[in-house]
């Protein structure tokens, strides 16, 4: 006997090489719960499908794995937008669902503040995110001035430049640009020309972006001449980074969800680079772990796949061990798992090295 | 600041002017819009990766092969997917969605084969950009700012002053008659479609080069497809100057005003040059009569 | 089952869009890369009114659908009034959809980039199965009018038809302006069907969708862009076990039928209403 | 009485190169002009003029004494202009019954919402329509192909159907441009009697352009002869036969003409 | 030179041309004509290769003729099409010059140009002018010129006098004359039966896709049943 989960990820568009690093990490981590004995006695089957990070698509993924495949979890969405497009369908079908990285704050709750009932997530959310890089520039970096170049049509980023915005300035910082660009863009030597001939020198770009747009604009950033360092969110943390920006960029910090070099990560990383040949593409593969073990954990507690049950046992779970940390917790209140810390990367001779790391509550 | 910000705008422009020259060729031609061009250029973008990163050949003779390869891959496009259609003569739309559907093809077999990485070429120049009167102008920008004129001039001359050119305009309007005077239309396509797969590849590599690898970068054309028409979708000259026109446009909006609006005021500037000039800056129409 | 109820809201509520598109595309001839744009000022328009002022969903699917009208009579105004070439209107729509997206990720009201979360959902089989007959029903009763035969001699012979005293301008600025309306309400069923909306939904992508169904359905037919419609939402769901290939079937599909159909599926013939058929017997 | 319709001092030139200057003449009520020239001439661009498809360079032209040339081709057409083309432009794709409905819609009186909600008004008027359509495909014997693509039929039967499609706008004006053009001896005979009985019987006006001179001296009460952009003679077509200017520009030189040809051009 | 046996061509299911049977021998015109629909451009067209013929022999010079028009041309075989096919987006040089697309030798062309405007001296004036804002009569002339610029061995007229002013038309029937005795063979199809009989050594009327009488063609205008059905005396 088999008990499924499925995988609601994007498998092609632009946002696949996370959900194929999120499938893969899914695959190994499976068949290790299996190796172990699998579940209740029976093992435990992913079931994936692509969802191209598109919402009409991700609904009808949602609705397949709940009606066709009877799962008794589904792992996925990635994406905000795309993840509160399909909750309602987990909703309706009474299946948790436990989102990887969506990190928009009302992905879980309602504009009321109540949660949904089976919606969870294991990542943290922006406003954290946006408060951490604001006051690592501020106190560590010693960042005054800083500029924001950011993707108008990216709730990510968006959200994630205003948090870090009202941060800095509260912390005494000043924004000297805030400057958009529109998904897909290539090209941002305008911009980047703009911010350079500022009056006033800034002491960090924060670049809230994917790691594409991450290492574009650091690379031109800094044939244009631009001098400050450059920090960035969760997004940005993968290999890809360097690969596109090169050298540019060296001294690239940016906030994490789990670092590559954390020790705690080695050995499944190891792993990881055996079975696939590639490093994976972070920090999705790692939540979608977390998520998995979550939901492994609430069905032992629960006994049974019936999802409200499950949804239930999820809702209570304490300090439980997953891939990032000894103590997960989930917030009843908001379904946000607790004090989710984070830490600071940076890189360093082509590398991503740790640099420290904020607990949840700070 | 200005003259900085003039530069950037000619540099964007001119990787602009060298993607929209391909669907410029195309549709001088035949009259439609290939949006199969923006996957070639990206198919471009990889073979040329393959070469000169992986194999490890020279850059230059890496452009050579890249822009051979994507010339024969658009001839076989041509041969297999529109040349039905145009014998049928089917609106022009019809086309267009065909080339849709080959280049959502064409960007999820490389998903399915290649994957989703981004790759980057190895570095080519020494240096990349180069300081002129205290502003820095990428070295790419240089070249493709050369390439796409001295193709756009050759181009304009093979098609205006040579036999082959004569014809191939006249076997847009009708290729029948066209046959009748003893050329053989299929063949005069082939060579269009050869060159703009040679365009195709060339931007490619260009454009790995300045940005990176990965399977989406085709849609950045789409920028290129609207420097086509601001500048006459049939013209030549107009795809380069509609580049630039762009490129200088966007760089100065987003300095000047606000980088958040700046797609308004381009596309509202397109809206606008339509408006003046319904067939963009340089198009020609044929006036029909009655 | 309902995972079939999923597939076929989701792709009725793009039939809608489409049967609007049809009008535009199928029957007058002119097409368009910017038709996102009605859906979002639909979505945006019908959501904001049931999200923020609680007003019931039938108001505000109406309110949705006019406004998107409303906007496509100023548009319209100017780029149809300029007599662009086909391809050239269409791109300057493109232009149009891309700034309302720009436009919609800046606005207060819409909350930018992190569009609107927990609309209220209504959007059920029997409001998709309503509202689609009844654009079916407008819409066939304007095609065999005297304002859709119109359409299709703009199409055919625009000069010819100018002759033959139609109107251009005027046939076509309200071809548009239907197909606008249609893209609103489809973009009010979106809305309350997701129950989230954000500028970063309404892209070329989704216009060239549209397109796409209306001509691989056959210009200058209802039925078969709708028909085309169900087919490109379960195409992608049947070839799932194809995993990654998925979408290389789905182009190849598409290259396909326009290889060994040219005129589309059901090009200028219509299924069902069969009287209609006899009477009008192509109307083409 | 009011001329139907008055050109005066027309002009056109298409960049430079003047294609018609200083045209004047007048048409009345329920005539027959005929508007001959060599090749070239400017004749179809007078109807192009008139119809409103190009804009006229200077001059006026009065339709029942109101100036016309500011008007749009469809807005010109609804004060009762109606032309076919020297190079066929039917609705291709449509049936034979649908073109010739075409220029019937502009008579259909009900407006959008009569034709959303399908009211007995629509209903009437539709079925008016079709029935008008076809009793005047019968009357110009092309009832036969109601159903038939339009492109499918063959050439003469194209001539017709456009001039059928012409005479269901109700025109006062009916501007024919070549239509004996492809129609050997026999078929230009139908074709002239069929013109004169369209004439009576819809009491209309009528210009001409022809180069079959029998279609001009059988039907044209006046014949206006343009060369190079300018009227070069009016009158009675017997005169502008003798007519040595016409004669060099135009008929050409009789002696060197063989017998056959004159034979022709006596029948 | 020229042998057809046994043709038929369909176009959907409208069988154009059954069973046509012809013969055109060096240096003759040959005439077809016949009323509208008979199938006589349909006849020029399946020769020329651009209408595809379901079956039947054509042998031109001894040998079987190659299907594809563009291979037909370069046997000398030359169609001046129905309707005034010129190319609108071509100037009326470039027109021309299209029709010397085979020929090699720029002098001989440039000079067989000449030859052209010298006939039609409307064309002079509007080299520069593209071939679509022509007056119907032009583009006419354009059409015949633009055929003769091959050098033809072999060429087919398809209603060459379709609006054209009178005394053009005159010139442009001593011209095929002319043409022809220079060695050149000539199919011609007209509508204007009366020249088209007087020119012609042989004529054949085609009547719904058949061929219906064939004889010599100054006795055919004689003949009682032509006269009633094609020149209308
Ligand atoms: N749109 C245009 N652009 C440039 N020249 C034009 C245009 N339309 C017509 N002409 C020129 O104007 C002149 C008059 O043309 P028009 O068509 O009126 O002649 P026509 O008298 O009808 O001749 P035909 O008997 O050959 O039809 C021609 O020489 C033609 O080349
Ligand atoms: N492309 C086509 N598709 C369908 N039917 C056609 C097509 N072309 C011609 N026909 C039909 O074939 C028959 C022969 O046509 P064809 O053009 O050869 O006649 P024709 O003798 O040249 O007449 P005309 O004197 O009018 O030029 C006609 O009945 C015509 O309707
Ligand atoms: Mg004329
Ligand atoms: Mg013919």
């Amino acid at each position: 006997d088999i008990i499924k989960i499925g995988a609601n990820v994007s498998l092609t568009g632009p946002s696949s090489m996370w959900g194929i690093s999120e499938l893969n990490a899914l695959r190994m981590a499976a068949d290790k719960i299996n190796e172990e004995g699998g579940v209740l006695g029976k093992k435990i089957e992913i079931v994936e499908y692509d969802n191209r990070a598109n919402p009409p698509e991700a609904v009808i993924v949602n609705q397949r794995l709940i009606d066709r495949d009877n799962v008794a979890a589904i792992i996925g969405v990635a994406q905000s937008g795309t993840f509160i497009a399909a909750r309602t369908v987990a909703e309706d079908g009474k299946t948790p669902q436990i989102g990887t990285t969506p990190t928009n704050p009302f992905a879980t709750i309602r504009e009321d503040g109540t949660p949904f009932k089976y919606a969870f997530r294991v990542c943290f959310i922006d406003p954290f995110q946006g408060k951490i890089a604001a006051n690592f520039a501020f106190n560590e970096l010693g960042a005054k001035n800083a500029s924001i170049v950011y993707d108008v049509g990216s709730d990510y980023s968006s959200w994630l430049a205003d948090y870090f915005i009202d941060n800095f300035t509260a912390l005494g910082g000043k924004i000297i640009n805030k400057e958009a660009f529109r998904s897909g863009e290539l090209d941002f030597r305008a911009i980047l020309g703009k911010i350079k001939a500022s009056s006033v020198n800034i002491d960090i770009l924060y670049i809230p972006t994917m790691q594409k747009e991450a290492g574009l604009i650091a690379k031109q950033a800094r044939e244009l001449g631009i001098k400050a360092p450059f920090m960035g969110g969760d997004g940005v943390g993968s290999p890809d980074l360097m690969t596109i920006g090169g050298d540019a960029t060296e001294g690239f910090y940016f906030t994490n969800l789990a670092d590559l070099a954390d020790p705690m990560l080695s050995e499944w990383l190891e792993e990881y680079r055996a079975r696939y040949g590639t490093d994976p593409v972070l920090p999705n593969p790692v939540m979608a772990v977390d998520a998995l073990l979550l939901v492994v954990d609430a069905i032992k507690r629960a006994g049974t796949t019936d999802g409200e049950a499950l949804a239930k046992a999820i809702e209570d779970t304490r300090n439980i061990k997953v891939l990032t940390t000894d103590n997960f917790s989930i917030d009843p209140a908001t379904h946000n798992p607790f004090d989710k810390p984070a830490v600071i990367n940076v890189v360093k001779d082509g590398k991503f090295e740790y640099v420290m790391s904020y607990s949840g509550e700070s | 600041m200005f003259l900085q910000t003039l530069v950037t705008g000619l540099g964007i422009g001119s990787i602009y002017a060298l993607m929209a020259m391909g669907y410029c060729l195309v549709f001088s031609i035949l009259n439609f819009s290939n949006f199969a061009h923006g996957a070639m250029i990206m198919i471009g973008a990889y073979v040329g990766y393959l070469f000169c990163s992986i194999i490890g050949i020279p850059f230059f003779l890496s452009i050579i092969i890249t822009a051979v390869i994507t010339g024969i891959l658009s001839v076989i496009n041509e041969r297999l997917a529109y040349r039905s259609l145009r014998e049928r003569n089917a609106p022009s739309l019809y086309l267009i969605i065909t080339a849709m559907g080959i280049s959502i093809m064409l960007e999820n077999l490389v998903y399915s084969t290649i994957g989703s990485n981004f790759y980057a070429y190895p570095r080519v120049f020494s240096k990349n950009y180069l300081e002129i009167f205290s502003s820095t102008i990428g070295l790419i920008d240089i070249y493709s700012f050369f390439v796409s004129i001295i193709c756009i001039i050759l181009l304009h001359l093979f098609l205006n002053n040579s036999k082959i050119g004569m014809a191939i305009r006249a076997g847009v309007a009708d290729p029948i008659a066209t046959s009748l005077m003893g050329a053989n239309f299929n063949v005069l396509i082939r060579n269009v479609f050869f060159l703009s797969g040679i365009f195709a590849g060339i931007s490619g590599v260009f454009m790995g080069l300045r940005y990176m690898v990965y399977p989406q970068m085709g849609w950045i054309t789409n920028k290129a497809y609207i420097a086509a028409v601001i500048g006459g979708l049939g013209s030549l000259p107009g795809a380069i100057i509609g580049g630039f026109i762009l490129g200088i446009i966007e760089t100065i909006v987003s300095v000047y005003i606000s980088s958040v609006v700046r797609d308004v005021f381009s596309f509202s500037m397109l809206i606008l040059i339509l408006l003046l000039k319904p067939l963009g800056l340089f198009g020609i129409k044929y006036e029909e009569k009655m | 089952m309902e995972y079939i109820s999923t597939i076929f809201i989701v792709a009725s509520i793009n039939v809608v869009a489409v049967i609007g598109m049809t009008i535009f595309t199928g029957f007058t001839g002119l097409f368009s890369f910017g038709h996102a744009a009605f859906i979002a000022i639909g979505a945006y328009g019908a959501a904001i009114l049931t999200y923020f002022y609680h007003f019931p969903f039938i108001l505000a699917l109406i309110f949705g659908s006019l406004l998107a009208g409303l906007i496509s009579l100023l548009v319209g105004y100017p780029t149809i009034k300029g007599n662009l070439g086909s391809d050239y209107l269409a791109v300057a729509l493109l232009g149009f959809g891309e700034a309302v997206r720009v436009i919609l990720e800046n606005l207060k009201i819409t909350q930018g980039a992190r569009g609107l979360p927990g609309i209220r959902i209504c959007c059920t089989v029997p409001v998709v199965i309503i509202a689609i007959i009844i654009s079916v029903l407008i819409a066939r009763n304007l095609i065999y009018s005297k304002y859709g035969r119109r359409m299709v001699e703009v199409r055919e012979d625009a000069v010819a038809a100018e002759m033959l005293g139609v109107p251009l301008f005027k046939t076509k600025y309200f071809s548009f302006f239907i197909s606008a309306i249609f893209c609103g309400l489809s973009g009010g069923l979106f809305a309350h069907y997701y129950g989230f909306i954000q500028p970063a939904m309404f892209t070329l992508e989704q216009s060239t969708q549209i397109l796409t169904s209306v001509v691989c359905g056959g210009i200058g037919s209802i039925t078969g862009p709708i028909v085309a419609t169900y087919i490109f939402v379960f195409i992608p769901e049947v070839f799932r076990f194809a995993k990654l290939w998925r979408l290389v079937f789905y182009g190849a599909a598409l290259v396909l039928t326009m290889i060994f159909r040219p005129s589309g599926l059901m090009g200028y013939k219509e299924i069902g209403f069969h009287s209609l058929v006899a009477k009008i017997k192509r109307v083409e | 009485m009011l001329p139907l319709l008055e050109l005066q001092q027309v002009e056109k030139t298409f960049g430079g190169i003047c294609a018609l200057s200083d045209i004047s003449f007048t048409v009345n009520k329920n005539e027959i002009i005929g508007l001959i020239g060599p090749n070239g001439a400017g004749k179809t661009t007078i109807f192009n003029l008139v119809t409103g498809a190009y804009n006229i360079s200077s001059g006026l032209i009065l339709l029942n004494g109101k100036p016309i040339n500011k008007k749009r081709p469809d807005q010109i057409v609804n004060l009762g202009v109606a032309r076919t083309f020297q190079n066929i432009r039917l609705f291709k794709k449509l049936t034979v019954l649908n073109n010739v409905k075409a220029s019937l819609y502009h008579k259909a009186k009900y407006n959008i919402f009569d034709a959303l909600l399908k009211t007995g008004n629509y209903k009437k008027l539709e079925k008016d329509i079709d029935e008008e359509a076809r009793i005047l495909l019968k009357q110009m014997e092309l009832d036969e192909y109601v159903e038939i693509q339009a492109d499918n039929l063959a050439y003469g039967l194209q001539r017709k159907l456009e001039i059928t499609r012409a005479l269901g706008l109700s025109p006062e004006l009916l501007l024919l441009d070549e239509p004996a053009a492809g129609m050997n001896p026999k078929e230009v005979i139908n074709i002239i009697d069929l013109i004169k009985k369209v004439h009576s019987e819809y009491r209309l006006t009528i210009i001409i352009i022809e180069h079959h001179m029998k279609v001009i001296t059988s039907l044209c009460s006046n014949v206006i002869v343009l060369n190079f952009g300018k009227k070069i003679a009016e009158g009675p077509a017997e005169e502008i036969h003798k007519n040595s200017k016409v004669i060099e520009a135009y008929l050409g030189n009789s002696t060197q003409k063989k017998k056959t040809e004159i034979a022709y051009a006596n029948n | 030179m020229l042998t057809i046996k046994d043709m038929n061509v369909f176009y959907g299911h409208i069988h154009a041309l059954q069973g046509v049977s012809i013969q055109v021998n060096q240096s003759e015109i040959v005439s077809i004509i016949g009323s509208n629909g008979a199938g006589k451009s349909t006849l020029l067209n399946s020769i020329a290769g651009i209408v595809k013929r379901a079956s039947g022999e054509i042998t031109f010079e001894n040998n079987p003729l190659p299907t594809r028009s563009y291979d037909i041309v370069k046997l000398g075989i030359s169609l001046v099409p129905e309707r005034r096919r010129i190319f609108p987006n071509l100037t009326v040089n470039e027109n021309l010059k299209m029709g010397a697309y085979l020929r090699n030798n720029q002098k001989e062309v440039e000079i067989d140009l000449e030859e052209m405007y010298r006939l039609f001296p409307i064309l002079k004036k509007r080299t520069k002018q593209f071939g679509g804002t022509l007056s119907g009569g032009e583009q006419q002339m354009l059409t015949i010129a633009r055929g003769l610029m091959s050098r033809p061995k072999f060429l087919m007229l398809d209603e060459p006098s379709l609006g054209l002013a009178p005394n053009l038309t005159e010139e442009v029937f001593l011209k095929i004359e002319e043409i022809n005795q220079t060695g050149i063979t000539i199919l011609l199809v007209e509508q204007n039966a009366f020249k088209a009989l007087e020119i012609a050594n042989r004529a054949y009327v085609l009547e719904n896709g058949k061929i219906a009488f064939s004889g010599i063609g100054a006795k055919m205008l004689d003949n009682p049943k032509i006269k009633d059905a094609y020149l209308g005396v």
